[in-house]
């Protein structure tokens, strides 16, 4: 078990109806991935107010994975991803602002039955957050 | 759980004047030995279901369905696997 | 609300090991148990089942609970069935989360009981910080049209739209093509009965005019389409026919014309003339111009007159219906030039030997010349294997083709023909299996192919040859000449591309319309009120596609025989003390729900119609005060989850 | 057992016969089909009675360990369905219930008779709790399980059974009342003054939905199927595999021992004009590489060969699931079983006829034998019509009066069929056909009380 050291804490928003499912099926095909990522649903990935992301780092999380739909998204079709990356962008210019480093938040197109694509993206991410240690206000 | 509730299943048998077919009890009778049987032969330790045959004289297939059973009914656990692939069972608790 | 104690009941299930095999569920229920608000913790071994539900209701009574989360599978599963649960027991089903940890965590983290543990603590703290941020919310009731639109006049269309007019409910029939009947009437006979398409047809058509309840457009497109479950708006464009009379009246003139167009109807084997009615029953009866190939505009004015109308402009009719039933059908595969000997003289698909044998009405000829032996090479265009990943193939099984020319092969049999069937597997699934013995035991002859090693088809003389290495006789290599090779082609899904945009309706891996759960709702799509029938899902047979139209039919109709439907009430909402009126939400919204409404006392602010607002959360991220907010999954609720999940657990 | 025998008994009472009750639709059969078409007519706005005849809905798919091809657990994806319909508002269920006689008296207009046989387990009270179950001296096999393990004669049918509360076996009853007095509840749920009721039902419209059931394998006497225990049939191996399942692992029933070389024989009682049932069964290719696929999840050193005559991967996502079998390491052997011989230890020998080799005879030895049998009807409901002839085909499956215009529709007006009443098929279509005898009801009802 992670004594709250170096292991980091993931922040993961998923999307009810297309990349949220894509994570069950994950967990379906009994796929591992790091312990450490919690998992909140919400219904396209163009909801993620950038405030969000910095009440995440500033929370006890260490970075935040956006899950998004890509185009498949039922709400905003193609324009999610456009939508979502501006969102995202907005959300790295406040990290920076708030003297936070910017690759703490990283996005994927997640589709319903994307478990192995999730679960490599994930690792990833995780790596990379390990790699940048726990969050500390002031790092950049 | 009082004495002063109905007993409907001896209400039933009064009235109706069914009996319990002897094969019934019968089996009954069968199934509480083997129960003992079973059991006793796990006294002095985990065995498997081959063992357990061996040692109360029946049929492997019917130890079997009794062991599964009793594992079913929180009876007997497994404990340990062999390597061909048998488990040893013990007595629950 | 504020006053309002919290007092919140967290249930953790066990499923049956499927959970509790990976994640210590007790050590979940002691850390949860000290959360602020928390009067009840328990684990349960299935909190799906009727007595944990009943359990779950006795706990409200008795300990008067406000809020309840149970922490299981997927939402997906039991979301609705524990919302159900918690209003059973007489509280706002709102006031409920589900926490995943069985997908979300024991499935996933099967190699770390303490890693999955701590998630799983992580994940109910969550739900329980939901909760505690939770309002009541009642669903939107909404009246709906008694109404129902269906896309496609094939018979699922057709089978569609006359079971909803049968109830009473208005159907608006929309057919993209100039004559109801899809596919079907191409069909010469049909199994297992030995009907003809034509007539399958035509049955279903003439019960369906006869209904006042029906409007039926073809040659019709949807160009528009807005709204929601039990409120849709749709245009539809009707094009001129630029003929004004039927068929008969027109009939000898029409044979007047040249034959200068292959004919789709019979699969380009014939051609026909610029006036254009497919076949002898064909609805309507109208016959249409094709203008778009029609070269001499002069001559048909000349000969027709009165009768075509060549100022006829396209027509647009706007339609209000409560649901929507989507069955666009399919074409049959139509193989590239050489494969499998495609192209040869001699070398038809199985579509196309329908047409034949209809055109010689029962008796098949090719070119004059009689047929005496046929060969049936299967699973062309289907069960494909993929070379690259950009590569389009089919790699599914079209299911119909084994049966549909197991049927055929035994008409030609009766005529005294030969059949050899060059197929990988023969799939004649259920009763279907009988057309395959009597072909067995009329002496056709089966010849099982490698998919690797195809058959080869050459010319010989005015034969073909074909060459297979037989599997049932240990790889001997077969040469067979024979007068007609069939291609046995699958299905593949009808392409309308402006019309999924329209509608929204996506499409799996294999290009058929995607169901919204493939086992128990298979004729449902992921957007409210809009069903898929027939071969635009899946490839089927006749009997397969009538039986998925009358269930599409059937949801269409529990949506649309009511008055009012409800609407889960996860809307955007504004507060107008609050907005700024930045305007950014409006901009943002995908749907136009959002307009500037004068609030008495406030003035001019932003405001959301919940009708028209699908719930996605754009408008949320950009607001720049927070006025406006989700319904359902406010800000305040996800921060409290992220606050509550990002704390440290001790175990 | 029969609605005849349930007469026969003895019991604390005369037998209770109940007023009339009307409803627009008698959905006979709480399968997945029933289900589907219950709610859908429940949510149309129809007043549904679905009659059960075993002690908990859900029929046979809340038996199964997931799903193919998409691989959902197949009780996670019923119970919510079970659930719904035992809540709707619109929807009465008579469950333990027989359809006994079913008389036409005009369209729209059917009276229908039905026996709900007594639990003796008060169903308002009982909790479920099982300690009933434990008490009880009696160990039979469980029907649940295919008889892989036992149960009491006083038992819950299942974990997830709606409702999930006791039930006596009243055949395998010694009367001791250790059930009795072991309920908790107060006053005790076990309560043998319970007698039948006869349930006189008006209804618009009957949806018949009453499934299937499997072949015998005894009668395939090659195979030794009841005599060697190690022959088993693939609805053993669903429970085996099931999260619900009745070992704590996959054992084989002669020892004990975890198979790891397990073969299917495909099309046993399919395609056979020997035992009379030339059809094909439609589901059992799938759900044997279903199977292969999960105990390859689950013993993962583990052999297994499918004998197949041909394999059918024909519906949405078959095929695919069926090369993504080949690729785990799934043997596939084109070859017809001729017979089973059984080795000293429990073991068998496989002969089979090697087809793709010349067709010579060849043999093979397995630890477990899996018996991919096929569906056979269910011909009791036939005879429950009094006055009307419900056509069946020659197998027995009911006959649909058009089943190029409209496939659910029986020989008799006003009365539908749906899911594998009408011959076997999988999940979805049985949930289609759920669906679509729903509809034809509805448009039905509509016609003859001339709403349209």
């Amino acid at each position: 078990m992670n004594e709250g050291g170096s292991e980091p804490l993931i922040l993961v928003f998923s999307t009810n109806t297309i990349s949220d499912p894509g994570i069950d099926f994950t967990g379906l095909m009994h796929l591992h991935y790091p312990t450490r990522t919690v998992i909140v649903r919400l219904p396209c990935s163009s909801m993620v107010r950038p405030q969000f992301v910095l009440y995440a780092l500033t929370h006890g999380f260490d970075g935040v994975f956006i899950a998004a739909d890509g185009p498949d998204c039922p709400y905003l079709a193609a324009a999610c991803v456009d939508i979502t990356s501006q969102r995202m962008a907005e959300a790295q210019n406040l990290l920076k602002e708030n003297g936070i480093k910017p690759e703490r938040l990283a996005m994927a197109g997640i589709c319903s039955v994307c478990a192995e694509p999730f679960v490599r993206s994930i690792k990833a991410f995780y790596d990379r957050i390990k790699d940048l240690g726990k969050v500390e206000i002031g790092e950049v | 759980m009082s004495g002063g509730v109905k007993n409907t299943v001896l209400e039933y048998r009064k009235k109706t004047g069914v009996e319990p077919p002897k094969e019934l009890t019968e089996l009954v009778k069968e199934i509480n030995k083997i129960k003992a049987k079973i059991t006793n032969a796990l006294k002095e330790g985990p065995k498997t279901i081959p063992e357990i045959a061996k040692e109360i004289g029946m049929k492997e297939s019917l130890t079997a369905w009794y062991v599964l059973t009793f594992v079913k009914y929180d009876l007997l656990e497994p404990e340990s696997q062999t390597d061909e692939g048998y488990y040893r069972y013990k007595v629950k608790g | 609300m504020s006053e309002e104690e919290l007092r919140i009941g967290v249930y953790v299930c066990h499923c049956g090991g499927n959970i509790s095999d990976y994640v210590d569920v007790k050590k979940v229920v002691e850390a949860i148990k000290g959360e602020p608000g928390v009067v009840v913790a328990k684990d349960v071994m299935f909190a799906c089942s009727d007595s944990s539900q009943n359990e779950i209701i006795n706990d409200v009574k008795e300990h008067n609970l406000n809020r309840v989360v149970v922490a299981s599978c997927s939402p997906k599963l039991h979301e609705l069935t524990f919302r159900e649960t918690v209003k059973r027991a007489g509280l706002n089903p709102y006031l409920y989360y589900h926490a995943n940890i069985r997908e979300h965590v024991s499935w996933a983290h099967t190699d770390t009981r303490e890693g999955a543990t701590e998630k799983a603590i992580r994940h109910v703290r969550a739900a329980i910080a939901y909760v505690r941020n939770a309002k009541p919310l009642e669903p939107i009731r909404q009246k709906t049209m008694h109404a129902v639109l269906v896309i496609g006049g094939g018979i699922a269309g057709l089978r569609a739209a006359l079971d909803l007019s049968r109830t009473g409910l208005n159907v608006y029939l929309v057919e993209r093509s100039p004559f109801l009947g899809g596919r079907t009437p191409q069909l010469y006979r049909v199994y297992p009965d030995g009907r003809r398409g034509a007539d399958i047809v035509k049955d279903l058509v003439s019960e369906l005019i006869r209904r006042d309840n029906v409007a039926i457009y073809t040659n019709a497109e949807i160009k528009s389409f807005s709204g929601y479950i039990g409120n849709f708006e749709v245009e539809v464009e009707i094009k001129p026919r630029y003929i004004k009379v039927p068929y008969d009246e027109i009939k000898e003139k029409i044979k007047e014309l040249p034959d200068e167009i292959p004919d789709e109807f019979n699969y380009g084997l014939t051609k026909r003339k610029v006036i254009y009615y497919p076949y002898e029953g064909a609805f309507p009866r109208i016959p249409v111009l094709d203008l778009d190939h029609c070269s001499d505009v002069e001559t048909i004015k000349e000969l027709l007159g009165d009768a075509v109308d060549l100022e006829q402009k396209p027509e647009t009719v706007k339609l209000k219906v409560g649901a929507v039933i989507v069955a666009t059908g399919f074409d049959p595969y139509e193989p590239k030039e050489g494969e499998f000997g495609y192209g040869r003289q001699g070398v038809v698909t199985l579509p196309q030997l329908h047409r034949l044998m209809d055109l010689g009405n029962g008796e098949l000829k090719l070119n004059g010349r009689e047929i005496r032996d046929v060969a049936f090479v299967y699973c062309v265009g289907s069960r494909q294997k993929k070379s690259s990943e950009e590569e389009e193939v089919n790699e599914y099984c079209s299911r119909y083709c084994c049966n549909a020319a197991m049927y055929i092969s035994s008409l030609l049999m009766e005529q005294g023909i030969r059949t050899y069937h060059i197929f990988r597997d023969i799939r004649t699934y259920g009763r279907h299996e009988r057309m395959y013995d009597e072909v067995s035991r009329k002496g056709g002859i089966f010849i099982k192919y490698n998919e690797d090693e195809p058959p080869e088809i050459e010319e010989e003389g005015d034969k073909l040859l074909l060459k297979v290495k037989d599997l049932l006789t240990a790889g001997e290599q077969l040469e067979i000449p024979v007068d007609l090779v069939v291609l046995v082609t699958g299905m593949v899904p009808r392409k309308t591309p402006e019309l999924d945009e329209l509608l929204r309706i996506s499409r799996g891996r294999d290009r058929f319309y995607v169901e919204v759960h493939p086992k128990l709702r298979p004729v449902e799509t992921a957007i409210g009120g809009i069903f898929i029938a027939g071969a635009c899902q899946a490839p089927r047979d006749i009997c397969e596609t009538l039986s998925s139209a009358s269930a599409a039919a059937s949801k269409a109709a529990t949506v649309t025989l009511r008055d009012v439907i409800e609407l889960e009430p996860f809307k955007a909402e504004v507060d107008p003390n609050i907005c700024d009126l930045s305007k950014k939400c409006i901009e943002i919204c995908p749907y136009e729900a959002i307009e500037i409404k004068n609030y008495e006392g406030i003035g001019e602010k932003a405001w959301v119609n919940k009708a028209k607002c699908m719930g996605c959360g754009a408008c949320v991220a950009v607001c720049p005060t927070e006025a406006i907010q989700l319904n359902g999954l406010t800000n305040e609720q996800i921060r409290a989850m992220i606050e509550a999940a990002g704390k440290e657990v001790i175990i | 057992m029969s609605v005849k025998s349930w007469y026969e008994r003895k019991y604390y009472g005369e037998i209770e016969d109940l007023p009339e009750e009307e409803y627009d639709v008698l959905v006979i059969g709480g399968g997945i089909a029933g289900i589907q078409a219950a709610l859908d007519l429940g949510d149309m706005g129809f007043k549904v009675v679905l009659v059960e005849k075993e002690p908990s809905i859900g029929g046979f798919m809340y038996k199964l360990s997931k799903t193919f091809p998409t691989m959902d657990c197949a009780s996670c994806i019923a119970t919510p369905r079970m659930a719904q319909v035992f809540h709707h508002p619109m929807i009465d269920l008579l469950i333990y219930s027989e359809v006994e006689e079913i008389e036409k008296k005009g369209e729209g207009d059917f009276r229908v008779k039905v026996l709900e046989k007594p639990r003796f387990v008060d169903s308002s009270r009982c909790t479920g709790c099982g300690q009933c179950e434990l008490a009880c001296p009696v160990i039979v096999p469980h029907e649940y399980d295919w008889g892989l393990a036992g149960r009491k004669a006083v038992y819950i049918p299942f974990d997830t059974a709606v409702p999930r509360i006791a039930v006596v076996d009243l055949d395998h009853c010694i009367y001791c009342g250790q059930c009795e007095r072991a309920c908790p509840t107060e006053p005790p749920s076990i309560d043998f003054t319970q007698v039948p009721k006869i349930h006189h039902l008006k209804v618009g419209a009957i949806i018949i939905a009453t499934g299937f059931h499997l072949f015998d394998a005894r009668l395939k006497e090659n195979y030794h199927f009841g005599e060697y225990p190690n022959v088993i049939h693939a609805m053993h191996m669903d429970r085996l595999l099931a999260p619900t399942r009745p070992y704590h692992a996959i054992l084989r029933p002669s020892d004990g021992k975890e198979p790891n070389n397990i073969a299917y024989i495909l099309c046993v009682g399919s395609r056979d004009k020997t035992v009379n049932n030339p059809n094909c069964s439609q589901i059992c290719c799938m759900y044997s590489i279903k199977q292969a696929q999960l105990i390859m999840g689950a013993l993962p050193l583990a052999d297994v060969t499918i004998y197949y005559i041909d394999i059918r991967a024909f519906g949405k996502a078959f095929e695919e699931f069926y090369q993504q079998a080949k690729d785990m390491g799934i043997m596939l052997v084109k070859g017809r079983v001729a017979k089973i011989e059984q080795k000293e230890n429990g073991d068998l020998i496989v002969w089979y006829e090697d087809i793709e080799n010349g067709g010579k005879l060849c043999k093979a030895e397995h630890d477990l034998v899996v018996l991919s049998v096929g569906l056979l009807p269910n011909k009791e409901i036939a005879n429950v019509f009094k006055g009307q002839k419900l056509e069946v085909d020659d197998v027995g499956w009911i006959k649909p009066v058009d089943e190029n215009a409209n496939p659910v529709e029986t020989s008799i007006r006003g009365v539908f069929a749906a899911g594998t009443a009408l011959g076997p098929k999988d999940i979805p279509d049985s949930v289609i056909e759920g669906g679509a005898a729903a509809m034809q009801c509805a448009a039905y009802l509509s016609e003859v009380r001339g709403r349209h």
